[in-house]
């Protein structure tokens, strides 16, 4: 047990926070810009890992460099690289599985943020049971045809590619008959449409084909092993979920307020209920927290963390929930405020976050698919069996 | 020893849902959400027809002369149907009035909210721990200061509102000096806002005994309403979400045959079902049993809304993706039943009431 | 909605007040007695609604004063009538399936206590899946011979008789496979060897059968029927469970404890966070007993309550339980005091029942069983599918 | 930067593990909770030869000069086992002494709480709130009052306990004035009871700054310890659990295969699961981060303690009847998992530190 970080790492640390010193005056303000991701890259703050032959800077992976960059970025309030599902799923499913020429012809491209991709996985009737897919694509000529529809597609209408799950072998037992294809969004026969969620906002979009045409060359992997190419692409989905240090900095948020806030006059903090409360959550994010430097520290030493591993979805997401939560409880009527509403606090955070979470909560895997894991994978126990009917 | 519904209660309640089943559906509240304003009077006015509004009137005043608990079998129905309605508002007005106004000022008022001409907002959120610094003070008749999370307060024609020291005074919507904001919350089907009071002239509800007694009432008939409303919205909740896991396949099964989501329906009934004999009594109190009013409500708004709030997001959770969507609108519910929990006194502050009431504290 | 008592039951409970008043000095102290259950068979205050040719009171059944003589009797601290498993569940199933000798010749000596019943259903092997049960037993001559093992048996040393289901048709299908069998604990062939529980007390028994003969005649129903008789049984057992009237009882103690304990030199009452939970706790309580008075009153109209119903046994159980926990939360160390010990609280009542309750979460329909109930019955979800491979 | 078990912890935790295994099988564990000396004799013998009572005491004091989190690992294995044992007294003793003990203290016990020949006892519970008026009073250097809940009280060598002030005191097992009495608690593996001073010869622990800041260090170490406890027994419950429904058929399959089953299991795993990570914080703060201590492991003690509060219902319960029974002896870790949660403050009261400690009240 070692908190501290050994000579080099500290160095390293010095590095970044000297970068920042430097180049802070090219940061954009807000999100990040396609610039900014040219600079970061180039110093290895972005793309780190990806090799040179890529566009990328080519580093060795080293979990605590990353964790040093991104801690460093946070403290500066500086943003960080592109982020998005191309970046963030698809190129590590190319280095994984895609052919060389894949590599070379959409990796560099989606980096720099010329090409933005979005996902086509879930459909309407393939929520949890995502492998039953329907969305089917048959050959004709040098073309697939795709006919059917996604759902849950959070940047449809900003990108310029899809890569998305099909199924191009109908006969094949389920996890068998589906492909990963590529494809621009610009396709004749694509059409997109907002999907409203209860935050009043539509952060994601359904998309529909119609006698869409792709090349069949436009493949990831071979015919049919499209399930074990996107299981390569929803491991990097999963590590992106539940993450402890967005529950830190939404506890502190919540401590701030209740040490400024009021409620009849009496400080919200001098309420022995909501400090308890608090003091309960409080303990909750430090496990979490913890429990987070414990798996940095397997996966640092290349272990398999196990269990340890599985539970992070569902239990972050839940903390987060309820942390969300509490703060609309601590805030009282003025917890209901929405949409720009006078008095609105943190411009309608807790609000908006408590129902997010929940969608975050149901989605990538709900609470029930998660338990289903942790207690297959994680303790051993056995699948759901078949029922004798269909 | 009857503890349920008689008859009467169960016809009201059939004829009122009966009516709110087609012109309560979500399309129409979807509409008066978006400020269709015909959707909104035409609604107004066959809930009229049905003369709810003078369900707690006494006949001398034009009203049906029933009790607390038909009105709150009709507030269960508004939140099963999420209907925007000012019901709960002209029903605390009510209590308000019986309770201190006086024989003048009840028949002024109490046959006209019989008649639907007229609507009340409440003002009586400082009475349970203002934000803000919020709060009025009277002075020879002229109230001053501000009103927050007040019911109905871009819409009604009138106000009751307590004043620091817990006495109610009636003030007239379009009174000089007053003026109106609509503060936006997450329940587009109800209406709070805020009321700014530069010298406004008012009329004091002076008969209470205790100063605040009045608003103590009023504040239990809305606690009470709230829970019905959060009951009828939860048990929709519920069944919508069983009906759809029949309904929704994964694995080649309906989800409803998986036993994780078996349990949480259970789960969520086996809680709720409770739920209503214990509102069904606290209103049963308000008539029946006045001393304990105010327990049972605290009791029941506590509760109700902490029961509420597992449904909410459970019924949610079985919906999946879809329940998290617009689509069928789900939101609708949850949110009525996120507003109720945090009106009228949080369940901390509902319990901590309770405790006082019950001298414990 | 009306709480309050026709004229004719208002005279009904002057009647009861007055017996008590007259009888009091014949009462036993502690537990019921068999002269006391005469004098209370005599005047309608048990076996009210059994018909007199078996030995009852013969009144029409009515909830209401039922109700009645139980709160007069509980005011007054008077034991009521004698409670077993032979009184409460085998002398109902007889009357509603027994033959007219059978009534005849066990329900009167079972009324006055001259005969004490055991229940003999669970087997090891079988806990929720009661039906699987294995004792079995094969005809020989006029005499079924059993062998096998029950257990949960919790009168086994006092009884006389044990109302037994064993399976006596091992090629039907597995609810029609069952016989329920009447016999005396004497026949040779039964060992009996208490349970010791968590408590620490043996408050149940093993029950082993070892060639063990029985007259065929000695049946309750037809050969393969006993299922059928058994659900009648257990539905009686079913009322006995959650009773909202206990937990309030549990309440008020705990209250009273709230008002005299101290920790530290601060009254129980005086922290925020207990007094929180004890109002949590009594808005629980309330709600389970206007519950109870729901059911009353749907059972006086004759009325089939329904889902009201099938959540009480999950409902109760959790509270009663929660209350118990409570309870010794608040008390800190002295929650955890046992057995005699000095400075012991209401004579280890807490931590007893906090165990207790929690055998009775699982006994009598585990609570997953409850909630594939409250689901199935209550809620109309399809049962669990059979697996396709046993 | 590492946060995790070194290679030496692991091995130190797996060899405690491997003699546990057997040394204290439940069936020894019965034997000694009934009063058979001679099993707690050899015990006893085998935990002295691995020299794990010196594990937190420095090489110059004869001990292995280890930390708290290395003490832990040893306790957590100690609830795995439910193993009758005087392991976190003498602890508490040694963060005690080596907090406020004076050189001579030190070296007068220190060396043999290492080899194993002395047991102490701890009576600091009126620190987090007396019960019945508990406490004791310091006159020239002689004691006089009562300590309630005092570990070890009827077999312990040596006293540590806490006088009013907060300022800790030596006392020898029969001094003259002492009585002792045993309490019995729900838990038979641990030993629990109260001391009654009657004018008492005491040693003060003398050189610590604050009075009560020595008290307070052993509290901290009493709750890293019990939560290190709770997590070893709660884990052991788990894998009983998760090992039983992959045995018992109900339904014709083993019930380890129904959702609700495995679901119960999920949950238990996944709540328990971060609080091994805080507990090895809370432990670690103690040698590398002391001003945090305090607050960690009030943490770590109210949030194990409820953690391990579902886990001990919820395995019971996967179990069915027979977790309820004596046969499997499941209800030793139940009762473990009890004792820890009720003393060194009940988690309200802890939390209530974590707030103090913050500067929150």
């Amino acid at each position: 047990m070692d908190l501290s970080l050994t000579p080099e790492y500290e160095a390293f640390r010095q590095e970044v926070v000297r970068f920042i010193e430097d180049y802070r005056d090219q940061a954009p303000r807000g999100y990040p810009s396609k610039a900014w991701q040219k600079i970061l890259i180039e110093h290895g703050y972005a793309a780190r890992t990806i090799p040179r032959d890529y566009g990328g800077y080519g580093a060795e992976p080293d979990v605590l460099k990353s964790r040093i960059i991104a801690e460093e970025f946070t403290k500066a309030g500086l943003p960080g690289g592109l982020s998005n599902q191309g970046i963030s799923m698809f190129v590590p499913t190319l280095l994984e599985l895609g052919s060389e020429e894949q590599k070379k012809q959409w990796i560099e491209p989606t980096l720099k943020g010329d090409i933005v991709w979005c996902q086509g996985y879930s459909e309407p009737n393939s929520g949890s049971d995502l492998a039953s897919l329907q969305t089917k694509a048959v050959v004709d000529g040098d073309d697939f045809v795709i006919n059917g529809q996604k759902i849950w597609t959070s940047t449809a209408y900003e990108a310029d590619m899809m890569f998305c799950l099909v199924r191009t072998e109908p006969d094949a037992p389920k996890h068998k008959g589906i492909s990963y294809l590529l494809f621009s969004m610009d396709t004749p026969g694509i059409e997109v449409r907002p999907l409203k969620t209860m935050t009043g906002a539509a952060s994601f979009n359904e998309v529909f084909f119609t006698d869409v045409r792709v090349p069949t060359t436009q493949i990831v992997g071979q015919r049919g092993e499209g399930w074990f190419v996107a299981n390569a692409t929803l491991k990097y989905e999963r590590g992106m979920l539940g993450d402890p240090n967005q529950a830190g900095t939404r506890l502190n948020a919540i401590i701030k307020m209740m040490k400024e806030e009021t409620m009849g006059g009496e400080k919200l903090m001098d309420n022995p209920l909501y400090r308890d409360r608090l003091v309960k959550l409080q303990s909750r994010v430090l496990a979490m927290q913890y429990h987070g430097l414990r798996l940095v520290t397997h996966q640092i030493k290349g272990e398999d963390p196990g269990l340890a591993r599985l539970i992070v979805k569902l239990m972050g997401c839940e903390l987060n929930h309820d942390l969300a939560g509490f703060a609309i409880d601590i805030l009282g009527e003025l917890g209901v405020l929405y949409h720009g509403s006078s008095y609105l606090r943190d411009n309608g955070m807790w609000q908006h976050r408590y129902m997010f979470d929940l969608g975050l909560i149901i989605g990538g895997g709900t609470a029930q698919i998660q338990k289903n894991i942790i207690s297959e994978r994680g303790l051993g126990m056995p699948r759901e069996p078949k029922p004798a009917t269909v | 020893m009857e503890f349920g519904l008689s008859e009467e209660q169960r016809l009201l309640q059939a004829s009122v849902s009966g009516f709110l089943e087609k012109a309560s559906e979500l399309d129409v509240v979807r509409k008066i959400a978006e400020g269709d304003q015909s959707a909104r009077d035409v609604l107004q006015e066959g809930i009229d027809s049905l003369g709810l509004a003078g369900v707690m009137i006494p006949e001398d005043f034009g009203g049906l002369g029933m009790t607390l608990l038909d009105a709150a079998l009709v507030e269960e129905m508004l939140g099963r149907y999420v209907t925007p309605q000012g019901f709960l508002s002209n029903q605390m007005a009510v209590a308000g009035l019986l309770a201190s106004g006086t024989q003048e000022q009840k028949e002024t008022w109490l046959p006209k909210i019989a008649e639907g001409s007229v609507q009340f907002g409440i003002g009586i959120a400082e009475q349970t721990g203002a934000r803000e610094g919020a709060g009025l003070d009277e002075k020879d008749g002229k109230l001053t200061g501000r009103a927050l999370f007040v019911t109905e307060a871009d819409k009604a024609s009138q106000f009751i509102v307590a004043d620091r020291s817990g006495r109610l005074h009636l003030v007239i919507g379009d009174a000089g000096g007053l003026s109106r904001k609509k503060l936006s919350t997450i329940d587009v089907t109800r209406s709070v806002g805020e009321l700014v009071f530069d010298s406004v002239a008012a009329e004091a509800l002076l008969t209470e005994n205790v100063a605040g007694a009045a608003a103590q009432k009023m504040l239990a008939v809305g606690r009470v309403l709230q829970a019905a409303d959060t009951l009828g919205a939860a048990q929709r909740m519920i069944e919508k979400a069983v009906a759809y896991s029949l309904e929704r396949k994964q694995f080649n099964r309906v989800i409803g045959s998986f036993q994780a989501v078996k349990h949480m329906c259970a789960e969520m009934a086996a809680e709720l079902e409770p739920c209503r004999s214990l509102m069904w009594f606290a209103a049963h109190a308000y008539d029946a049993e006045p001393d304990q009013v105010a327990l049972m409500a605290a009791h029941a708004k506590s509760h109700v809304a902490e029961v509420g709030k597992f449904v909410a997001r459970t019924a949610t959770e079985v919906h999946g993706g879809i329940g998290f969507t617009d689509v069928l609108g789900l939101h609708f519910w949850f949110k009525r039943i996120g507003l109720n929990r945090q009106m009228f006194g949080s369940p901390e502050t509902a319990r901590q009431d309770a405790a006082r009431l019950q001298g414990w504290v």
